[in-house]
């Protein structure tokens, strides 16, 4: 079981770190779609099938294709993409925080005793998950499908183009 | 060989396949048009013989044939024919004049390129009143009477590259809508009343006792189906459409406009005469005595030919309800048929005139036509004796004096006779007017000049027409009353009563010899010459010539009205409701003005110290905003651990 | 052949009404693929796909039970288990009457859009795809995808007024989106709250709790006050009822003729069929009590509708508002019959032919006007043909609207054009002998015995309607000639008589044998009529 | 060392979220910076199953209904926000977030 994890782990953590650190964007958002997958592969390994499912669905499936239309759509010439002057400094100030923050936790999740868990696997049916979406947490269903709608209209507004400013550019 | 009432459809159908072919046919053709026309026509008045010998076998019954229109909860719409003897006669008298104005219509209309619409029109005038008269149910009586509506729009506005015409075909379509409008919820109360519209079904119709005593008689339905009848027969006050309907062609003007479909409403409130209470007779009674007043008043001030004479069909019209009113529909049918035998004369004989004289309509341009059109002349003179009721030979005189009678009988109120006598030297003095203007004297112009006697396609009718006008009232003379008692085997004839026929019989040659003293002895010289009334009289005579300033009433007030609450609805679309939308798509942007001004408002009033260093403070604090969003991250970060080392340092268990 | 066939088609679960819906979706699909197809191509491709909706129509036809009051054919499928939401759909006799006019009005409309120059394709598949979205809402029976249906709809009528719309397109798109999803968020709104409490979205379901009372007993007096509220005003924008409709007369003025036609044939019926399928049954206490309001609007609407349009200068517009106010005769019937439920003595029969009234004028209104529409569009063609000297036009560059002034006499130059649009205005005023006039005397004499005021009221709604249709009328047909009309105004070409030649026949046959129509949803008002009574 | 599963699996989240953030903090590329912030809100999400997972007397269904939500946020988020990159790039012709300061106080 814990090797399970770890390999999962192992293989989530390596794409996505080589996707932060690949220059050319469309192979590191090819790689993003390997971890997220990675990271669905784990909901399964704990369990929660819907959520791995609606991951793959909506990472793997919605959110890296516009990514991928706006790696697209934004294409720059070579000599954009390399490394802007002055940037080292900010990988290190970059790799400064980054070890911080991890240090933290790392200590913080070592450091903390856990109450001892349950050994048997909580399930969660579909079924359980409508009903609490339709009964307890039908008002945040609510509200994210609001939310949604606005992102989508927020989206067509900002992608729309201004006919009168291109006019007067 | 009589028509029995299961095939009565045939009468109404045959013009309307007429009308279907001529719509098809190439416009070139033009006999295969009036050729159809008037063979299916003439076919509908052998078939509307038949149906009178089948009707006169037994008067008083009501023969219909009822049927399903279309299902509607758990029983139907119906429909249906009936045949009794008033149907019988109105057909035949519909058939006959239409015919002879078809045939007239030929030679009228002979250079005209849409010769072939005029007949598709007419023949579906004709079936569509046909289909009025044989109907047995009010609906399918609407449905008709909205048709006779429509083709009197097509060819009022038949010319309609004149704009006068376009516009007065609106008018008439509009103005008689409007007492459509009372119609129609006149039916669907009486519907909602009775539930069923049949005129008769067996003892469930609206007609039949059972149902009138069930409904215990209301006024306000009776009322409003004289609406409908107000606007279709050019009652006062929405008479306003009829003279203006004149800029049709003259034939349309003699058989939609005189004989037959303004006689509609007449034959409507004929047609439910048992529907109406005595409140509802009575305001019949009274409109139609204003209305025959009115009428004749107007009429004497007319300088138009065509005008003159719809305004006698307005003021006729106005007799014949007026019949209806006093309770004696039989005599307003006897009017309506001998009417529309002699004003179709007299508008055919018009129309000879006009088509004579290049389609000079105003009397004062005529002038001497006596030598010239001998025929029309003579026809047009009958009808002119008919109209203005000259004693004991035509028929125009025995249908008058039976409504004169019937209100003399009326026991509420003799107004309507006072009314009613004063018309006729009204119209005997008009007629002798338009007689001496347009045929005696000399030729006042080079149209009326050079006119001459029309080809017997024209000619013909007049004399058939001519013949009618003095024969039909025969039929319904107190001494031998035939069609009273045809109509309505109970209708009670006023016989007697010498005195009001030597009275009536007095003012008739009151009015013609006045009216030839003042016209004729002196004839008109020139054309431009006042009027020997307008000399006397201008004022009242400018007013009646203005036709009483309806028009300008109903322009400064209807018209105003209408215009008014369309800029309303319109004003409160543009502005009311889409500013309401605008408002609170703007409201977001409101609050952000309104905080502003709040703002500066509050530096104007003297913070101007403490804003100035809030301001340098905030420039500082601005600095922050580097816009670098990398920064702000990684303050985040920072931030993070220097918040759990907080956390942990301070001990917090 | 055909005793065989039947069994064959119909042999249960065959997904008729599935096809229906997605036969015109899969055509979209098609002529997105095809990319390199030619206009012509894809024209035909798109109107035989619109064709589909008249030839399933004419099979379903062939085995509708009128007298079955339930619906019919019906599909039923889990769907989304956990929220209860099935795939539901079924046809009663109202649906079938406006599947009917769907599969007329696309078709015809396509027609009158024939010769629109940009991108036959895309438009072809923006017009299939409303073409399903609007008979899925016709047939969906469970508010879930009914509402997905309802929406989606807006999304190609969207691309289809700003693409090809005239010179305020963008505006007129937008308002019109915004507007509506605006109402439509209310409703859903509305449902959530009412899924919260019965946990269902089946209409039948929901009809049945909102006619016993359970409904209102579960929700309490305030909470289904504002419920209905929402889902009064997402219906009423889309009808729209008077004064939500001012969205209706730019977006019917800036689209593309095809697309008005579908928009006021067939899209103003969405609003009424949601009056009559989910308002009506499930809050019936509650229109009961808005129901003298809502009579007040809905007059508002007949009447200054009509006086609204007889102020408009641009054709388009005036038709429009003339779609205002034949739609609010629908609303007003339904709202008599609402206000008079639970009176003593009430006999079915006003309540019966109120009723049927308003499902004839829905369709009556969908033939007339979109007739009239295509007539505008006409108009219009040989108006931008004339100015630019022969070459055909591409809208959205500044053309002048078209004005009542800047026509005359055209009937002189095209007699059959006139004759064809003389008949069309007739039987929008509601000539006896065409369609028009059937639905509204049944809706007249249905008022009249549940509200005679509001009849009273509503005959100037007659009135002002003929008042502007006869001056559009004179000052377009009649008259001398005018600028726009002069020079080479030719009478009607192929296309165009396919485009109008349909529409008015059936105009001719159903003012003549309203039975035809009449027979399909008799049985199904009588028993509406029948069951008027309040929890 | 031995370490129970829920440790594993924080761990694993913790370094999943400073990849992250080392990636939002070091690019230049406006589309990466919002990659490593999805990264980020992922390794939220893990933490969530963790928890539901392994931690004591949990509601059934809390920390899948959580994770929903939340990756229904995120797709939000994602969508608005390159919906943003590609205004950026409209306006300045390029992605570069340093040089997008026009906001600036």
């Amino acid at each position: 079981m814990t090797a399970v994890l770890i390999l999962i782990a192992v293989a989530t953590l390596c794409t996505a770190a080589v996707a932060m650190a690949l220059r050319n964007l469309i192979h590191s958002a090819l790689l993003l779609i390997a971890s997220w997958t990675g990271i669905a592969a784990f909901y399964l390994w704990a369990g929660a099938e819907f959520v791995a499912f609606a991951q793959v669905l909506i990472y793997v499936g919605a959110i890296s294709m516009v990514v991928l239309f706006a790696v697209l759509l934004t294409r720059q010439s070579r000599a954009d993409v390399a490394i802007a002057p002055g940037s080292l400094g900010r990988v290190v100030l970059a790799l400064i925080a980054g070890g911080a923050v991890l240090g933290v936790l790392v200590g913080a999740v070592l450091s903390t005793k856990f109450a001892n868990s349950s050994a048997t696997t909580p399930t969660v049916t579909v079924k359980q998950i409508g009903q609490s979406l339709g009964g307890a947490h039908a008002a945040a269903l609510l509200v994210i499908g609001v939310l949604l709608t606005v992102a989508l209209l927020g989206a067509v507004v900002l992608a729309t183009t201004d006919r009168a400013e291109k006019e007067d550019a | 060989m009589g028509l029995s009432v299961q095939f009565l459809w045939l009468i109404p159908a045959l013009p309307l396949l007429a009308a279907g072919i001529g719509s098809i046919a190439p416009s070139r053709d033009r006999t295969l048009a009036s050729g159809t026309a008037i063979a299916a026509l003439a076919l509908s008045f052998l078939l509307s013989c038949g149906a009178l010998l089948t009707a006169l076998a037994n008067p008083a019954d009501h023969a219909t044939h009822n049927f399903a229109w279309f299902e509607l909860g758990h029983g139907a719409v119906r429909l249906g024919w009936l045949l009794d003897p008033l149907t019988a006669l109105m057909c035949i008298m519909v058939t006959f004049v239409g015919l002879l104005i078809f045939i007239f219509s030929t030679g009228y209309l002979r250079a005209d390129a849409r010769f072939k619409q005029f007949f598709c029109f007419l023949s579906l005038f004709a079936a569509a009143m046909l289909g009025l008269l044989i109907a047995n149910s009010l609906l399918l009586l609407f449905i008709c009477w909205e048709l006779v509506g429509l083709a009197s729009y097509l060819l009022i506005g038949f010319w309609f590259h004149k704009p006068a015409a376009a516009a007065a075909a609106k008018k008439a379509f509009i103005t008689t809508r409007i007492g459509d409008l009372g119609l129609l919820l006149g039916m669907v109360w009486l519907y909602d009343s009775t539930g069923s519209l049949l005129f008769y079904d067996g003892g469930n119709g609206v007609l039949e006792p059972s149902v009138l005593a069930a409904l215990g008689g209301s006024t306000a339905i009776g009322l409003l189906i004289f609406c409908g009848a107000v606007g279709k027969s050019g009652q006062f006050p929405l008479h306003v459409w009829l003279p203006d309907a004149m800029e049709g062609p003259t034939p349309v003007s003699a058989l939609i406009h005189a004989a037959t479909m303004v006689a509609a409403g007449v034959f409507l409130m004929a047609r439910v005469f048992p529907l109406l209470t005595p409140d509802a007779l009575t305001v019949i009674a009274l409109t139609g005595a204003i209305t025959a007043l009115m009428g004749a008043l107007i009429a004497v001030a007319q300088n138009d030919i065509k005008r003159i004479l719809a305004f006698s069909t307005v003021s006729q019209l106005g007799y014949m309800m007026l019949a209806i009113g006093v309770g004696s529909w039989t005599t307003a049918i006897f009017h309506l048929l001998t009417h529309a035998c002699f004003k179709a004369l007299l508008f055919l004989g018009a129309g000879s005139v006009i088509h004579a004289a290049h389609h000079e309509q105003d009397i004062r341009q005529l002038g001497g036509l006596r030598g010239p059109m001998k025929t029309t002349f003579a026809t047009f003179a009958i009808g002119m004796m008919a109209l203005s009721g000259v004693p004991f030979i035509f028929s125009g005189f025995w249908s008058k004096e039976a409504i004169l009678h019937a209100a003399h009988a009326w026991d509420v109120s003799q107004l309507p006779l006072y009314l009613g006598l004063a018309a006729v030297v009204l119209t005997a003095f008009y007629m002798t007017r338009l007689m001496a203007e347009v045929f005696f004297g000399a030729a006042r112009s080079d149209a009326a000049g050079h006119a001459q006697e029309n080809p017997p396609t024209m000619t013909v009718p007049l004399g058939l027409l001519a013949v009618c006008a003095v024969g039909l009232g025969f039929l319904g003379t107190p001494y031998w009353p035939w069609l009273q008692h045809t109509l309505d085997p109970l209708a009670h004839v006023e016989a007697g009563g010498y005195g009001l026929m030597m009275v009536s019989i007095v003012l008739v040659a009151l009015g013609l010899g006045s009216g030839w003293a003042i016209y004729g002895r002196k004839s008109r010289v020139k054309s431009s010459a006042a009027d020997p009334l307008a000399v006397r009289a201008p004022s009242v005579f400018a007013f009646l010539a203005a036709r009483m300033k309806f028009d300008e009433l109903y322009a400064a007030t209807f018209g105003r009205l209408n215009h008014g609450l369309a800029v309303f609805a319109d004003a409160l679309d543009r502005h009311l409701w889409d500013g309401a939308v605008r408002f609170f798509s703007r409201l977001g942007e409101f609050a952000g003005v309104v905080n502003r001004e709040t703002d500066e408002g509050a530096l104007n009033g003297g913070f101007d110290a403490t804003s100035e260093g809030l301001r340098k403070r905030a420039h500082s604090y601005s600095r922050a905003q580097t816009g670098d969003a990398h920064g702000y991250l990684l303050m985040v970060a920072f931030g993070f651990v220097v918040l759990v080392f907080a956390v942990l340092l301070g001990g917090a268990r | 052949m055909k005793s065989e066939s039947i069994p064959l088609v119909f042999s249960f679960p065959f997904p008729l009404l599935s096809l229906l819906i997605f036969t015109p979706w899969a055509g979209a699909v098609l002529l997105t693929l095809l990319r390199g197809a030619s206009a012509l191509t894809a024209r035909v491709l798109t109107l035989a796909f619109s064709l589909s909706t008249l030839a399933f129509s004419v099979l379903l036809l062939d085995s509708f039970d009128p007298a079955a009051t339930a619906p019919q054919f019906g599909e039923r499928q889990p769907w989304i288990a956990a929220l209860n939401v099935h795939y539901h759909l079924g046809l009663d006799g109202l649906s079938l009457v406006l599947v009917l006019l769907t599969g007329i009005i696309t078709p015809v409309a396509l027609l009158a859009s024939w010769r629109l120059e940009r991108s036959a394709r895309l438009f072809g598949a923006l017009f299939l795809t409303l073409q399903g979205a609007a008979l899925g809402v016709f047939l969906a029976l469970d508010f879930f995808h009914w509402f997905v249906f309802w929406e989606l709809s807006l999304v190609p009528a969207f691309f289809l007024i700003k693409l090809w719309g005239g010179r305020d397109a963008t505006r007129a798109a937008y308002q019109f989106v915004i507007y509506t999803i605006g109402g439509s968020a209310f409703m859903l709104f509305g449902f959530a709250a009412l899924f919260a409490t019965t946990g269902t979205f089946d209409f039948n379901e929901l009809a049945r709790l909102g006619a016993d009372g359970t409904l209102a007993a579960k929700l309490g007096a305030g909470p289904i006050q504002f419920i209905f509220l929402g889902v009064l005003f997402g219906l009423a924008v889309k009808v729209p009822l008077w004064p939500f409709h001012t969205w209706l007369p730019p977006a019917y003025a800036e689209a593309p003729t095809g697309a008005s036609m579908f928009l006021t044939g067939v899209m103003s019926k969405m609003g009424v069929y949601g009056f009559l399928r989910i308002l009506w049954p499930i809050f019936p206490q509650q229109l009961h009590a808005a129901a003298p309001w809502l009579l007040t609007l809905a007059l508002g609407g007949v009447v200054l509708g009509a006086w609204a349009a007889l102020r408009q200068t641009d054709l388009k517009r005036m038709v429009a508002y003339s779609s205002v106010n034949h739609l609010s005769y629908c609303l007003l019937a339904l709202f008599a019959v609402s206000y008079a439920t639970g009176r003593a003595g009430l006999s079915g029969e006003a309540a019966t032919a109120a009723l049927s009234g308003t499902i004839l004028q829905m369709f009556n209104h969908g033939l007339s006007a979109a007739a009239l529409f295509a007539c505008v569009g006409i108009l219009q063609t040989r108006a931008d043909k004339n100015n630019m000297g022969g070459t055909p036009m591409p809208r959205g560059t500044g053309v002048s609207p078209l004005g009542l002034k800047d026509f005359g006499g055209v009937r002189a130059a095209a007699p059959i054009f006139a004759g064809l649009c003389g008949i069309a205005m007739f039987s929008s005023l509601g000539l006896p002998g065409l369609n028009g006039f059937v639905g509204e005397f049944l809706i007249f004499r249905g008022v009249f015995g549940l509200h005679p005021g509001a009849a009273a009221v509503a005959c100037l709604g007659l009135l002002g309607t003929a008042l502007f249709l006869l001056t559009f009328w004179q000052r377009v047909f009649h008259g001398p000639r005018a600028e726009a009309a002069a020079g080479e105004f030719s009478d009607l070409r192929g296309v165009e008589y396919a485009a109008l030649v349909p529409l008015v026949l059936l105009m001719f046959v159903l003012g003549v044998a309203p039975q035809l129509l009449t027979r399909l949803i008799n049985p199904l008002v009588t028993a509406w009529a029948g069951h008027l009574v309040l929890p | 060392m031995n370490l129970a599963p829920l440790q594993l699996c924080l761990l694993f989240s913790s370094a999943l979220f400073c990849i992250g953030l080392i990636g939002a903090l070091s690019r230049s590329n406006t589309i990466l910076v919002l990659l490593g912030i999805e990264l980020m809100l992922n390794a939220a999400n893990l933490n969530f199953i963790a928890f539901w997972r392994y931690g004591a007397n949990s509601e059934p269904a809390t920390g899948v209904m959580f994770v929903i939500f939340a990756i229904a946020v995120a797709a939000a988020e994602a969508a608005v926000g390159l919906a943003l990159v590609i205004t950026i790039y409209r306006h300045q012709k390029n992605i570069r977030l340093q040089d997008a300061t026009r906001l600036k106080g």
